[in-house]
């Protein structure tokens, strides 16, 4: 179980550097440690799938960041003027933060699964007879692509409209006369 | 209380992407409430003491076509998983989305410092 | 015959998929097929008026799979999504000729339209989250479309908070699963019916309100749609002011909030109170505007304030065990409403494009005098501006007559009296619009300024006539009980909703 | 950018055949073991985004331009929808069964061919996550260098 307090106490530090540092490089690859911790906590999960997919979209969302932003502008930022802006805001934020922590005692324990304590629930029948009805091995596999492969159309889809998006913001001449050609 | 730990977590990318005036601080805010509820998430679904959701050869009865009864009660949940994986997928695009706003944006202003990006009233 | 509902979903999904292919030399082919998809989707909206029916994806019965629940609401909000995106794809034909890259934009367009069809539809509580962010991303790049400064600076900031939105919603959605175990909409309900209400899921609920809150511009989350509608192209403002803040906003947050959490006292004044100040605020910023398109945004933040607060004081008669006609009353005229504004803000959105395509400016103080110019094009805006500011005949009165009737039903005399008043500066505010695009001095630099004919008038008229008509959907019984009435009735059942999907296995 | 040394360029047109190679198997296994179409097609697009790195970004358009690449993006989309739609014409009118399964193909449990469309959806999602993320990798890197060259003249 330590294990698990620590990665969270490594990611909270990562998050706060990333955050709080002027140097724009180093919040990036502070959030490339965010991502690792994040994959290794997944790990310990007991989650493989979702380890290998968080490690490998980690380092393309770095070399997005990267290669994309972080050599086009000064890589030290001037601090933030807005005193009282920032009070406001971190005073409502951990109000918000104070009211949640209470909320988290109505869940399970950390540790007791929710679908462990719901009889009806979904979760047992993909365990239990996943294999048998769908054929694959990887229980995780045949939730997202045979029970909910609908939620896998909709997140190929959101992929390909973000990729259709970026290539629409980053074309080089938006607007054109009525009778100009497209180009 | 690793809840609390991973809404501390959320709630610093709240902060982060609410107060932070830079484009790039405020797009590494958004990542980061995006960790904070995938974690969250696959929290939901742990056991102590669980395995993967993954069948191997051993734990099959291809006869009687049965899992065996250890993997069932030890299996940590795989829904949550699935959500996570569709989550991640998601966070990606518009991650990538976000980026391409923000370069075209730096090439028309020159600048990622939002308090200079301000032609739009109110 | 009925239509397979994943049609809704897969036709326009297909044709997206498939037209960045055509490149720019099919750029009409192209077009032609994302018309016809819209209007095939049309007519499968009106073909399924008046049926109930749940559809289990790939043979898993619920809560294995994932539902899709046609019922009356969903069918009412289809009508008026796919109504609206007919209107602004026929709109788009010549329009968009202003723009590059035509073939990524109506596969954009195509994909928001499947986007929003997937939400309404949904009956599981993750699709809808996933299908909301199909909508939300191609809305953010479509309001960046023409990658010019304020369209950027809009787009990004819409982007920003329609993540933060969409990351609450996530969270809210963990907790759920969290405290019942199941993400299936009839079966979170039957759970929180059976366990009861507890911190975690009044928190769920919370975060929700926020998440939709922010993602329908209510008032303390509107700061990014004054910004982001009136920067889109033209059609594309129609649609994200006339279907795309109702489709992912008031009716997740109608949804959720009625069929699965079930109705409360203080979530009943939460929403009157956000509705009365969005109606206030959004109208009073609205009459300051000289921008077209930024004074029709801030009336978008004005008439959704209606539209909560009708749903608002159902809430509220509904969790004090009042009666339950009173109750109906109030939701019909939020509901009403949501469909009428729908038609007249995204012909307004559409005539403001036309005129801005003619003039080239969107200021007011630089028109004048364009009514001897812009014939039809005055014509429809005068329909719509009647509509929207409430005068007689036209839809937008009914919907209103019904929401200061049952507001003063229920006895809240002071929200009625807001309504009328909001009402007459919304009148105001559109005569200042008539005045000073259609009347008045014709510059000099606009003497040349010619109307654009075609199929922009023709999506231009066929809203204007529903404009003119829509009175019937209240006033013959016969649609009435057809297209309204069951929305209404499934709003008002409440939880029974769990019990009619789960009863249909 | 002309790209790296000759040390990293020869490592990595090796390297790059190992990526795709352990791409393919996380996509292809992906119902047997952990992996799946999407983080397989992450992979593949990370070995096209190691040459752009390694040889610059001429070298790469040559092998897969990005006229291709955009097309492949929209096959790989439609390839799923249409698995999708097939559930509707091959069975009683349901969206999305695995209709293979069992019934065209029947397949032991642990084998290669064993889960009907899990598979062919796997290809399907990993074919078009890689072609789309190469895309939008690249379309982010050349976007920077045409501006660099536009503030030079």
């Amino acid at each position: 179980m330590y294990i698990f307090y620590a990665l969270l106490v490594f990611m909270i530090i990562a998050a706060i550097i990333a955050i709080e540092t002027k140097n724009l490089l180093s919040a990036v690859i502070c959030i490339g440690a965010l991502g690792f911790g994040a994959s290794l906590m997944f790990l310990f999960l007991r989650a493989p799938d979702i380890a290998i997919t968080q490690i490998v979209v980690e380092v393309l969302g770095l070399i997005i960041l990267i290669r994309s932003t972080i050599s086009r502008d000064l890589t030290f930022i001037s601090g933030d003027k807005e005193f009282f802006g920032t009070v406001v805001s971190v005073v409502i934020i951990f109000v918000i933060f104070l009211a949640g922590v209470k909320v988290f005692e109505t869940l399970p324990d950390f540790g007791t699964a929710v679908f462990a304590q719901v009889p009806e629930a979904a979760s047992q029948t993909y365990i239990k007879e996943g294999l048998q009805s769908t054929g694959a091995a990887n229980i995780v596999s045949s939730v997202i692509l045979d029970y909910r492969a609908y939620d896998t159309l909709g997140e190929a889809t959101v992929l390909f409209t973000s990729i259709i998006g970026a290539t629409v913001l980053l074309r080089k001449k938006a607007k054109k006369l009525l009778e100009e050609p497209d180009l | 209380m690793p809840y609390a730990l991973c809404f501390l977590l959320f709630m610093l990318g709240l902060y982060c992407a609410v107060v932070k005036k830079n484009m790039v601080k405020i797009v590494i805010g958004i990542m980061v409430m995006e960790y904070a509820v995938n974690l969250f998430l696959v929290m939901l679904g742990f056991r102590v003491g669980g395995i993967a959701p993954i069948i191997d050869r051993a734990q099959y009865d291809p006869v009687m076509r049965q899992v065996a009864a250890g993997f069932v009660s030890s299996s940590v949940d795989p829904l949550p998983q699935a959500l996570v994986l569709t989550s991640i997928v998601i966070s990606l695009g518009s991650l990538a989305l976000m980026i391409s706003i923000c370069i075209r944006t730096y090439e028309k202003y020159g600048t990622f410092d939002i308090t200079q990006i301000r032609r739009l009233k109110g | 015959m009925s239509i397979p509902l994943p049609l809704f979903i897969a036709v326009p999904l297909i044709i997206a998929f498939v037209l960045p292919m055509f490149g720019r030399k099919g750029k009409s082919a192209a077009t032609a097929l994302a018309n016809m998809v819209t209007i095939s989707l049309l007519v499968f909206a009106v073909a399924s008026i008046g049926k109930t029916e749940v559809y289990e994806i790939g043979k898993w019965s619920i809560p294995l799979g994932i539902n899709l629940v046609l019922d009356g609401l969903s069918s009412l909000l289809l009508l008026a999504v796919n109504v609206v995106a007919a209107a602004a794809m026929l709109f788009s034909v010549r329009y968009m000729e202003q723009y590059t890259a035509k073939s990524k934009y109506l596969s954009l367009f195509l994909l928001m339209v499947a986007g929003m069809n997937g939400v309404i539809l949904s009956g599981d509580i993750f699709n809808l989250f996933v299908f909301l962010e199909i909508a939300s991303l191609s809305s953010y790049a479509l309001v960046g479309f023409g990658c010019e400064h304020e369209e950027l600076e809009a787009s990004f900031k819409y982007m920003v908070l329609g993540s933060i939105a969409s990351a609450f919603i996530l969270f809210a959605i963990a907790l759920v699963y969290g405290n019942t175990g199941t993400l299936n909409m009839a079966y979170i309900s039957k759970a929180i019916a059976d366990s009861g209400m507890n911190a975690g899921l009044a928190f769920a609920l919370a975060m929700f309100m926020a998440g939709f809150g922010l993602k329908a511009a209510l008032v303390p989350f509107h700061a990014w749609l004054p910004d982001a509608h009136p920067s889109a192209p033209a059609p594309i403002s129609a649609m994200l002011s006339g279907v795309l803040i109702k489709a992912l906003g008031v009716y997740s947050l109608a949804r959720i909030i009625f069929n699965v959490f079930g109705v409360s006292v203080p979530v009943g004044w939460v929403l009157v109170t956000l509705g009365v100040l969005s109606m206030v605020v959004g109208v009073f910023l609205a009459v300051g505007q000289w921008d077209f398109k930024r004074l029709l945004a801030y009336h978008s933040i004005s008439q959704m304030g209606y539209v909560i607060l009708g749903l608002g004081i159902g809430a509220l008669i509904l969790a004090r065990n009042g009666r339950i006609e009173w109750a109906a009353m109030a939701v019909l005229g939020g509901l009403f409403h949501l469909v009428n504004h729908s038609v007249f803000k995204s012909l307004l959105f559409l005539t403001s494009g036309s005129v801005e395509m003619s003039t080239g400016t969107r200021q007011l103080k630089e028109m004048g005098g364009l009514g001897e110019k812009l014939t039809f094009t005055r014509a429809t805006c005068t329909v719509a501006s009647a509509s929207i500011a409430g005068i007689p005949p036209f839809n937008g009165f009914w919907s209103k007559m019904i929401l200061v009737i049952a507001s003063v039903q229920a006895g809240f005399l002071s929200l009625a009296a807001v309504t009328v008043v909001v009402s007459l500066v919304t009148l105001i505010s559109f005569l200042k619009v008539q005045r000073y695009v259609f009347l008045g001095e014709l510059p000099e630099n606009l003497r040349q300024t010619k109307e654009n004919r075609g199929f922009m008038l023709v999506a231009m008229v066929f809203l204007a006539g529903l404009c003119l008509l829509m009175g019937a959907l209240l006033l013959v019984p016969g649609l009435k009980d057809s297209i309204l009435e069951p929305a209404v009735k499934v709003l008002t059942d409440g939880l029974t909703y769990s019990d009619d999907i789960i009863g249909t296995l | 950018m002309k790209g790296m040394t000759i040390i990293v360029k020869t490592i990595s047109s090796w390297v790059k055949m190992l990526i795709v190679l352990f791409g393919i198997y996380i996509i292809l296994f992906g119902h047997l073991t952990p992996g799946g179409g999407f983080a397989g097609g992450v992979i593949l697009a990370s070995s096209y985004v190691l040459l752009m790195l390694a040889f610059g970004k001429e070298f790469v358009q040559k092998d897969l331009p990005l006229a291709l690449d955009s097309k492949l993006d929209c096959l790989g989309a439609l390839l799923f929808a249409v698995i999708a739609v097939l559930g509707l014409v091959l069975t009683d009118r349901i969206f999305f069964t695995n209709y293979l399964y069992q019934e065209y193909l029947p397949g032991k449990e642990f084998e290669l061919i064993s889960a009907g469309t899990i598979p062919f959806s796997n290809i399907a999602i990993g074919l078009k996550v890689g072609a789309s993320l190469f895309l939008v990798i690249f379309l982010l890197s050349t976007f920077r260098r045409e501006t660099s060259a536009n503030t030079k003249e």
